[in-house]
């Protein structure tokens, strides 16, 4: 049963004045603009062991995304497709304000976001994946842990997810009279577009990109666009108790697709440098 | 592969462009809930029931200046093509966050510290567009509760099928059209509490069909009003 | 592990007595006798998505169930049978004292009764649902929804249960060369016997049927007996923290015999008319 | 298929058909329990336990007039022919109901208000009328933890088998025969605390079995009275 | 997540002082010297229905142990293996601090130790447990259910373990033309070496064998050793929030090692008298 | 199969009997921790967080005379060479306990009565010898918070691989050798406080062992106290 749960800091109500008087000059508590991003750094393959991987700092939130390119079963619905799944893990030590456990809602919804950025924008041609079409699939994990929590986890976390994946490399099998045999050449993953997802938060009538933790707290409500290589938007997602009007929402979009563009070529250099290596 | 529009504009299931599937309303339906209401949309057949204000467990959830609103959206094992396992999914659990902050704008939560206001959502049977057909539902579960809101909350999906912008997809749709996009409004007010989208849309795309929404929650809110005016009448709510 | 929960009403010392002292004048406090059941409606078919289904209302108690008829495998003890299995959930919309969760030890037994009485009856013809035996049977889902409680669900979710599976329809299946080939006619379920179950409540030395929520709050013991079409016992269930004289036991059987006659015709013209249209 | 009942009336194991299995009880086994039994009966061995009353947690679930009575029917991964997995399946948390409920009549709660007394039932070897074993085993625990009852209460199982009424069905019988009816039952108040039955059985088949089980348990609860009396003796309980 | 749970007696500071001057004066509360262990008794095969079962009494510790031996895939790293599982259940009967649920920490750490004991060991030969290799294999479960507590579970399980496999019976089957046909003959597990853990407590500078449960309640640090047939170390475990000494643990090796000997000659006695029944 | 040490003693990865793989640690690696530390031992990588001494939850788990210690050892899905399920597996649990014995002996919780101490690890990567690297992380990362501790603790795993006993199994040797015998000491004060062994050694194969276990140890705490003193230096943990 959904609830609201109190996950973040506590912030005393002259915060929160100093924060609104803020973004009405334009000026946020770290000095940002409203329509600027924190730094973005985006290490690729740390984990050896995975098929792929990113650790992502977007100002103090680190993300580590770990892509496995494992053998599977396909769903009956789509046989001759491979499998994505996004499951997503806010780890305990990353806040004070998290517990062990199962993924709670707000885990279940940062997973499901950027799964659909990632599926709607056909970024992985999931047909490409099929080994034996409606007996064995590749099934591709995209396992998101987050390491240390400072607001806009949906950023952060698509950001590495879909780095992991476009940097990802595998070996893919035959199946030769029913046993499976593994290929020696190492692929990519067939990539087409890198969806890059940007978030407002909205506090009184004021929209602003990329949310710290300070500002999570008091904010009302929360816009994530995702846009594909030829900005479209892909997928979008509001959230939090509060509303927008009509106008904010076509105005938040542009402001959201231009700065996609901007990260989506930042995405693609770190992707691109790694592959040198 | 069917041809989900024809050449004349008609829809798989004979409806126009803009036109939205039959919709049924009724509030009062349950005895022991403190608010309800059953729709039928489609062939969606949603059950919505709302507790309270009331007693805040566990404890420590209990909040000092409003209520605490919880929900859940449901859907029983029977409800879908396949059988849905009974324990909820994760698609379940991130439409009861969605719902419930598409609902929570609306309601004076502030009224009632330190207690609780339930909502559930029961899908008897599921069509495209349950969640919008789930938030209408409730909305008027909230109301029939006396639950004092700001304005009503009414919901329609709006999508793009073979290259054109519709209103309202149906099952079929939804799985073969190419986007769906729900949108949530109080439309007295002007403001929008649900928004989700699924798959590639221009700018223009996403223009053209985020007015269509919010025009057909207009629609939609006549409908909510107009059963809210009838209130209980003790016909069976799924004749 | 098993406790004693309150699930029901308070109800104070002063209507406790007036419900007793009712029951010694052989009046309710609905104004019933003490062999009197409430109204029974009965919807046939109401969820066309499963095979068959049924809203039963028992006064203010109501009950919806969905069958659902798929493919499965056979239990490794009855390889030549199909399986057929009752899931109960007693959802939160129809009680106050229903919270969301995995179903209680209340709800389990409701299953598990409803079930007796539909496999000890033998009312579906288990060995007909083998679609390859050993490898293949059909699955029947018989999934309730409670919807709300006013007392019995026992009774009324029997009835919703046996209703839907009476009047299911399915497309039969057979195995050709290794694969699976839809037939295009619609079936029944091989059906041969309607079984009836009656609830009895007991406050102090008065037995009395088919109780509301109020009455079940002050019930000290409950009898449920379920009769096949040829007035046979096929299942009993004692409950509840109370006790029954062998002769209160002995007397109860015939009263519950007679009353389940009486609502198995409903059922079963519940079902004639809804093949009808 | 095997003949389960011959043309002489004699039954698989030998029995005549009104025949109980053997049955050892004895009382004191265990060490830290509060009270505890164990009983042998035909291949069904268990074990029972009690402790309390004990103070009451959750303290939510507290009754003001009352003790809390919390009982639990477990069976042990061996003690089956397949492996049971070890959470609980559906039917433990039937029967673990079904046995408090056929317990409860016959304990003094109202002297222990604010307290709770657990009855732990563990399978180490199950047979044919597993939960009536468990119900003699478990009264007889409680007299030995010194829980103050209005009778005790012992069980025993009667069936259908090759159309004919017969006492205490062994497994085979159980799975193979007709019906099953258990009932337990507080002998001196001829009370009857437990009474379920599957399988189809008339008017006059019920009568007769239902008459059967009462008078076998009165023969259960001679050897329950002695196993009391006898008390705890040093000698291994599963000799 | 691990946190320390009191699950035992509350010692008061004056029993712990006597326990204390006890064991510098090399008398325990119940008489014995530090390495002198408690009664053993071990009966073999109570439960005829599993493969080979015990019920092992250490003082007044009761712990019974249950195998079945069935058919299983083997884990795809050991395709041509058989597969031994360990599993604990410190039920409910057997203390008052045992609450019934999944099972602990603790009780995982027992199974655990107790399986390492067995495997590292190479007790059962896991290799001739193949029947199809990699397809079909034997599946051995070694059920726990600890029945009464009175400390060192660690030992008591162990030996009941080891002992029921020792002992335990089974009917072979083989693989003929993809049918399963069982063997008439009942064969013992292929079991080579008996290891036989013992376990040591420590108090203060005091190292003592076998620990009763008042003597864990007060106890520092555990360490539980394993020995094989030919006095090898097969495995250890250190437990408890304290420490020990490099000394202390060569020296406690040592007095293991003698006692798990002694106790060895016990085991492998009541295995082969069981056997001539 | 592949020879895990050849005539010259050199191991598949190049290094002699007793040499330890490459170790870097660095602490104060998190912003929302207490204290932190990041640790790269062979191809281990191992992050640490401390939180506390804080308020202790649940209230009943409370002590009145310490803190209350937990600790939680976690593997990340993709840190091994299949993917792990994201619940904690029966070896996770059973290595948090041990983790948090092997750290309890060396702080000084009796300063923070009624609180709580909470101590996270998570493997990014996992090689052989995961265990002693978390331990040595931990203890950094508690020095690292300011929690006052009596020594710090650190480990290190020897064992036996082709009949020779080796230093610091790396994942091959630790799947394919003899033995593993992982140690964690408070080296200033030469107490034990993680000893476990797999695996069949003699009286003189262990004596080496454990020798060599604790010179190993010895090493890494110099390691460790490099780090602390180093403390926090802006470079990237994982370069």
């Amino acid at each position: 049963m959904s609830a609201a749960e109190r996950k973040h800091e506590f912030v005393d109500v002259l915060r929160r004045q100093q924060i609104e008087e803020g973004l009405a000059a334009d000026r946020r508590l770290d000095g940002r603009k409203a329509n600027e991003t924190r730094e973005l750094s985006i290490e690729v393959g740390p984990v050896v062991k995975a098929n792929g991987s990113a650790l992502v700092r977007l100002g103090n939130t680190a993300v580590m995304v770990g892509v496995k390119i494992l053998q599977g079963t396909p769903f009956p619905d789509t046989p001759d497709q491979g499998v994505l799944t996004v499951n997503a893990d806010v780890l305990p030590i990353s806040s004070p304000y998290e517990e062990p456990g199962p993924p709670d809602e707000d885990t279940i919804e940062l997973a499901r976001v950027v799964d659909r950025g990632i599926r709607e924008s056909h970024m992985v041609d999931m047909k490409e994946l099929a080994v034996e079409p409606g007996k064995k699939v590749y099934a591709v994990f995209v396992d998101v842990a987050v390491l240390d929590v400072d607001g806009n986890l949906f950023d952060a976390t698509s950001y590495a997810a879909v780095t992991a994946l476009a940097s990802a490399r595998f070996k893919k099998v035959s199946v030769k009279d029913g046993e499976v045999v593994q290929m020696e050449e190492m692929v990519k993953l067939p990539v087409s577009t890198i969806p890059v997802s940007v978030t407002a938060g909205k506090v009184g009538e004021f929209l602003f990109l990329d949310p710290t933790g300070t500002e999570e707290a008091v904010m009302e409500a929360r816009m994530t666009t995702t846009f594909d290589s030829e900005d479209n938007l892909c997928a979008t997602q509001k959230g939090g108790e509060g509303f927008f009007t009509p106008e904010e929402v076509l105005r938040q979009m542009e402001v959201a697709r231009a700065k996609a563009k901007e990260i989506r070529a930042k995405i693609k250099e770190a992707v691109k440098n790694a592959g040198k290596e | 592969m069917t041809e989900l529009i024809n050449a004349r504009n008609i829809r798989i299931d004979g409806r126009k462009l803009d036109e939205l599937r039959p919709i049924k309303l009724k509030v009062g339906v349950l005895n022991n809930a403190d608010g309800s209401a059953y729709i039928e949309w489609g062939r969606n057949k949603i059950m919505a029931a709302v507790y309270g204000p009331k007693e805040c467990h566990p404890k420590h959830k209990m909040l000092a200046d409003r209520a605490l609103l919880k929900c859940r959206y449901h859907m029983t094992p029977f409800s879908v093509d396949d059988r849905k396992p009974p324990q909820p999914s994760r698609r379940e659990v991130e439409l009861s966050k969605i719902i419930r902050e598409a609902l929570a704008p609306a309601i004076l939560l502030e009224e009632f510290p330190r207690t609780a206001i339930e909502i559930y959502v029961e899908v008897l049977q599921s069509d495209g567009g349950s969640r919008v057909a789930s938030i209408t539902a409730a909305s008027a579960a909230l109301a029939d509760a006396g639950i004092p809101m700001r304005d009503l909350v009414v919901g329609c999906a709006v999508g793009k099928v073979a290259g054109k912008i519709v209103a309202d997809l149906n099952d079929t749709e939804d799985k073969e059209g190419d986007v769906d996009l729900p949108v949530a409004c109080m439309p007295n007010l002007n403001l929008v509490t649900l928004l989700q989208s699924d798959g590639a849309m221009s700018k223009e795309d996403f223009e053209e069909a985020f007015k269509m929404a919010l025009e057909k929650c207009r629609y939609v809110y006549d409908l909510q009003r107009q059963a809210l005016l009838e209130g209980y009448t003790p016909q069976k709510e799924d004749e």
